[in-house]
């Protein structure tokens, strides 16, 4: 693993290696939650061959590194890994990776979650979906605001 | 004053344009203020920037209408995010 | 992967295959939340050479099953995996994996954390640890309890 | 009538004794009463059985000590589990 907690890129990533070069060399780890999101075949009624994630450089990173930092102000994590790719991806790809490394359980499971949610709302991604009837982008869900609200400022 | 200006996603498909440099007049000092004087500039301009739901960032930090800006800042115009 | 959503072993398992594994073949899954629980070399403030995990045959795999089965009433579920080891385990080795599949990141987080929290708490499975002064029976945490009882009756 | 009975963990190491089949006597229908049962046959057991915290199943399952017990059931009696 490189050192950098997050990586924006457009290959594919081994969650298995990803999250086990995390703890390498170390025993004090009780607790690794990782989470992974998949290009789903269909989406709001609509089957999606495909779709291409659009980002904004410099940003993206930027924004991902920043809810990493949040993070760790929140909970005593003793690793964090984000990986987020761009570009054309087929349904069934991954397109996420978020792995936390506790020695408790309990912090492990939140801070993956915050993470998830607050990259679902700022960091700077767009997804255009190939469907049957052509392409289109992909709207913001509510529920997504509503998932990072649930985490009071810290 | 310049600044550099970049759209992404749904907004950069309906103006046909990924990014410019701009020279603001003076007046122009914060984001509500460069949109205004960006849609100014015609119909193709005018609709798509006066969308409810547009973010916004300057210098790639999400910021709101009232953010200021000076010369050599980066500002963004886009969508709302769905990554992840 | 056997189709068993549960498996107590001895082994050690391979997490990256096992979440690979739930969803092969499948382009419907949107979300796979992931769980792993180590061994930390300290714990209460002594060294952990080891511990030695004691269980039940029998109870245990029943008590697990029934976990996955609520956490399939409660949410729309595409596939559990629950691997816990049993026997002698050194410091930075691997006890439990859950993995669970979903089409949307909420269910796959909350159904892996409830798992673990039932797990903690009516799995039949007991912790000795090796450490500088001898051998310790690890105490139930009022955490686990507390954690449990989050879950509401559904 | 018959049942079969489990110990697990510090209290099979307390009671140096894993399991056993005992033969129960009449009036004895519930976990409570095995148990207490069980605790008469001497020092050895009364303390270890009597553990506020123990917990108990029945044919593999959790149980209280008001869980009926009948001839051929499974009980075991252990501490707070501690697995994960």
């Amino acid at each position: 693993m490189s050192g950098a907690a997050v990586i924006v890129q457009s290959e594919d990533f081994d969650p298995g290696r990803e999250a086990e070069a995390l703890v390498a060399g170390r025993r004090d780890v009780g607790a690794i939650a990782t989470f992974v999101g998949l290009v789903r075949d269909a989406n709001e009624g609509s089957g999606v061959a495909a779709m291409t994630l659009e980002h904004y450089p410099g940003m993206t990173e930027a924004a991902l590194e920043e809810i990493v930092a949040d993070a760790h102000k929140r909970w005593p994590l003793q690793g964090v890994r984000v990986i987020h790719r761009f570009g054309r991806l087929e349904a069934g790809a991954r397109i996420v990776f978020v792995a936390v490394a506790s020695a408790h359980r309990g912090a492990a499971f939140a801070a993956c979650e915050f993470i998830m949610d607050f990259l679902k709302t700022r960091a700077p991604f767009w997804k255009k979906e190939e469907t049957g009837e052509g392409s289109r982008w992909v709207d913001a869900r509510e529920a997504d605001d509503e998932a990072a609200a649930r985490w009071h400022p810290s | 004053m310049q600044v550099k200006i970049l759209y992404f996603a749904s907004l950069r498909e309906a103006l046909g344009c990924a990014g410019e440099t701009v020279e603001l007049p003076p007046g122009v000092g914060d984001v509500g203020g460069l949109r205004k004087f960006l849609q100014a500039r015609g119909e193709a301009w005018q609709a798509p920037l006066g969308r409810g739901n547009l973010r916004f960032a300057v210098n790639q930090r999400m910021a709101g209408l009232e953010a200021p800006i000076g010369a050599g800042d980066e500002v963004a115009f886009f969508p709302p995010v769905t990554g992840g």
